[in-house]
């Protein structure tokens, strides 16, 4: 570390959990313990306990507290959607459209359907990330049970309309299935209004425990299990409850919804500050749309002619916590399957950069970032065979 | 950090970048999966490295094995350059994590290709050698 | 409440987090953050320290740390092993076998399974609760892919041979899973001696937090996942890692594997001072078996004539803590699967009660639950129709 | 606590429990499916329920409807007391969980069937009741 700066920017692979989340959750490991299963009155507080985050959470996207079902996670919660509808809906048909830039919880467990019988269309999207509606009208067919598609991409911020594709699944009686996990806490959501019928979140992208997620999922939907055993949420997710990670998720949710209106405005201007700064470095392009088609913490850009795991190295060296669209890091070779999607060549795929901004992001920050990165990008350039200047 | 000390101090610091302008050597290789290339320039007097750069375009672990490889080669002749295996590199480094074994290959690829353009120019017979599979350790999902 | 005392005796339902696995957990929610697959330096503590949770399951059920994989509890463990092994394995066959006694988690899964083409078979048990090897010798086709023997029962303590059982199944080439859900943290397991190729545990039940659990895979097994998404777990199972839960899982069980022995005879002694007190009650009787074979906290006793839920309705208003075998208050009326299976009628396996002991429980507890539980019972029978004196 | 304390006060100081050794009726339900037992003592003396008792196997949500239906009809008409729905008792109590609704719903039997014991006695035609099926609400699950 060449400084003791520690500038955090991203926010979209994961937050800190707030210190008030947190101080709400610690009771629940200690003194109120008791299973909520049980009769006796230690376990009465823990049963009330999950009543309210569940009330907190219909609160914040427009359903009922009996719609919500608490989750071990974001991606438990799309596996549970994706799989449950399908099992369950199998007489009904075996066709299942998504899209291409879908989260990997999306797409693997599409494989895995289609391993098993189902058929699934990865509908294609634009430059800037988006569906088309004609598009989704023409693949839907008599043997369609389930439309998913992501609320905001995670990568490149890209927001889906939304209500229109809830009215069309609505209109033609297919389940439609968001995947909301960047979006909850960061964009209003009104799974009424919008004509969601199942939709995915996960507590620590909104600065709540990682962990525990929320399947919301409409009154009379048909839906198998993904775990099956106890009674717990009402027979729909056997599992002990994990109390104080519910708690945890209830009280984030309700801190991210009063504040979010002010924190969009805010981390919308640093986010097209940070931008428009980094395109001032040559050969240098945005992914993903601007202004209120994009999420407001998401930054997302290719450095042409250099790599991504070595532009995150240099930055990390410098105290700044980013991360790129290139999975090298993380096991696989591929560039990111959303630039590709967007149309980007494989090389510079290569080159991105995501920096996702949040609560604790300050101009402060912004403008260091903007000092460090051109630099960084020029040094790497310089080792590179591609580089030519 | 996934890298070693070593490997970072390669890849923050790395020796040998550039280009030789009357390079007598040069070789270029990429790695058709990850999309990563690397390019070096040999120098050879005497049958001797005089002197050795490089430019790579790809991840921390590929700079820094081409820092190291063309260090460990750097006044060797060229039969002993040849030898060098990238499992060499890789231990120079102190170690790779499994994933990224495959980016030190690039580093041992590139110096045949250079010794053998050298050879070439010499009119010398070009060296075998096995194309290693860049790819042998690529996953670490299951 | 009567009186303040407050007297637990639940632990097999779930146990309160101890103080020094909260301690270690608590830097995760706010400091140490970083999402473990990114490659800052800011994710480093996070990747270690789940590394070292991971080490020291492996340590305690003596396995290689590779083989331990991270759930989100006991029933998401369960779930993954049938459905996983099921679904991976298909083209080998479509023969399960299991028990009649096992927990809902599995045999929920298994009648899931069973709406999906495979067929599962149910091994009685005696009447103290045990399976019989011949049974299951005579049970295994060549169709038969798994065997899922619960390692000791949750509601009346019966520790099954699992050593034999994964002698069987090894020789057979057939997978073996044990649900050791109430097992791990009390009794010495050894997954290499005892051939088990998949073991399920829940942080729970051993003084770690809720909504965690491992599930322990051999090396070479075929298994898909039921969690699908991200690279997380090597690719086993997805979803950003419960980084806090998983910290507090490992020390747990270091902490529980620490003291084992002795508190296994601890909790042995006050277990049967407290059966042999409950059985100087009229009327009732001891379900389960006594001895080794016999979980060191658990205590199931029936009492003719009354019913479960009154029972403890009256004990909670005398502080005491403790469930039943009838499932009558979690929204189901039948009587225990588990007690019909060891060859009670209806009527009597209604007036069933569990209690079991743990790290907290006094000999004073004891005392003052053989005080209370006869005059609850007197003072129910003096309501019942059936009782007569 | 899944209950209300008006629940909880008549679980855990039941009125009226016992028998009435010189009963003019007498009736026994059992709920079979969770194989509860409820039985109904009466004293009918001028048409008016005179004194009522009962013996209840079963949860506390039974025990406390015997209770509480005992309570309310004591010292009423035989008319009354068989006007006397689950659904009242259940509101007398503040309610009670649905999955526990049936339990109420075996006070109300016992009362109809010790009624009509007693007119059977008296050389009455006996009344007409509708079984209510005890288990209507029986699931929390979905
Ligand atoms: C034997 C057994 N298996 C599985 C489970 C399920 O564990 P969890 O509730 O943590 O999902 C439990 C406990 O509830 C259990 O006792
Ligand atoms: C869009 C999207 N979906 C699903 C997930 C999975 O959530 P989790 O990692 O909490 O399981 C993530 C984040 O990792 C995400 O960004
Ligand atoms: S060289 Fe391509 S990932 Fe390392
Ligand atoms: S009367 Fe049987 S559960 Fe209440």
């Amino acid at each position: 570390m060449e400084n003791n700066k520690r500038i955090y920017m991203d926010y979209a692979a994961t937050t800190y959990t707030k210190p008030e989340v947190l101080e709400e959750m610690i009771p629940y490991f200690t003194q109120e313990f008791g299973n909520p299963s049980s009769i006796y009155s230690l376990s009465r507080g823990t049963k009330k306990a999950i009543d309210l985050a569940r009330e907190r959470v219909a609160k914040v996207i427009n359903c009922e507290p009996a719609e919500v079902f608490f989750t071990g996670g974001g991606s438990e919660a799309d596996n549970w959607a994706l799989k449950g509808i399908a099992f369950a809906n199998k007489h009904r048909g075996n066709h299942i459209i998504t899209t291409k830039i879908e989260h990997h919880a999306i797409l693997h467990a599409c494989e895995f359907l289609e391993r098993n019988g189902f058929e699934v269309t990865y509908l294609p999207v634009d430059e800037e990330g988006k569906i088309s509606i004609e598009d989704l009208k023409n693949a839907i067919t008599d043997k369609t049970i389930l439309v998913s598609i992501m609320y905001a991409n995670n990568e490149i911020g890209t927001i889906q309309p939304i209500k229109e594709i809830g009215e069309i699944c609505r209109e033609k009686r297919i389940f439609f299935h968001t995947d909301a996990v960047q979006a909850v806490g960061h964009e209003k959501i009104d799974v009424k209004d919008m004509k969601i019928d199942l939709l995915s979140m996960a507590a620590h992208k909104f600065y709540g425990p990682k962990g525990v997620g929320v399947l919301y999922i409409r009154k009379g939907i048909r839906i198998d299990n993904l775990v099956h055993g106890g009674g717990q949420e009402r027979g729909r997710r056997a599992g002990t409850e994990n109390i104080a990670g519910i708690v945890g998720l209830g009280k984030a949710i309700e801190l991210a919804n009063e504040n979010l209106e002010k924190e969009h405005e805010r981390l919308s201007k640093l986010r097209d500050k940070l931008i428009n700064g980094l395109l001032q470095v040559p050969y240098t392009r945005l992914n993903g749309p601007t202004g209120k088609d994009r999420l407001a913490g998401n930054v997302n850009v290719c450095f042409r002619f250099i790599e991504g795991e070595s532009i995150l190295l240099l930055l990390d060296a410098k105290g700044i916590c980013a991360s790129s669209g290139s999975a090298c890091t993380s096991g696989s070779l591929n560039p990111s399957h959303v630039l590709l999607a967007i149309g980007l060549p494989h090389e510079i795929a290569h080159g991105s950069l995501r920096l996702t901004l949040g609560d604790r992001t300050t101009e402060e920050d912004v403008d260091y970032v903007l000092e460090v990165v051109p630099s960084v990008v020029q040094r790497l350039r310089e080792m590179s065979p591609l580089w030519d200047d | 950090m996934i890298y070693s000390e070593k490997v970072m101090d390669h890849f923050t610091n790395p020796r040998n970048v550039g280009e030789i302008q009357d390079a007598n050597g040069v070789g270029e290789v990429g790695n058709p999966k990850c999309g990563d290339i690397m390019k070096i320039y040999l120098k050879v007097e005497d049958n001797i490295i005089k002197d050795v750069k490089f430019k790579t375009f790809g991840c921390g672990s590929a700079i820094a094995s081409s820092s190291m490889a063309t260090e460990l080669i750097k006044g060797k002749t060229v039969e002993e350059a040849w030898e060098l295996t990238n499992k060499a590199v890789a231990e120079a480094l102190d170690g790779l994590p499994p994933v990224k074994m495959h980016c030190s290959v690039l580093a041992e690829q590139a110096i045949h290709k250079a010794i053998n353009d050298y050879r070439k120019g010499e009119g010398l017979e070009l060296w075998d050698y096995e194309e290693k599979d860049a790819h042998e350790h690529e996953h670490g999902e299951e």
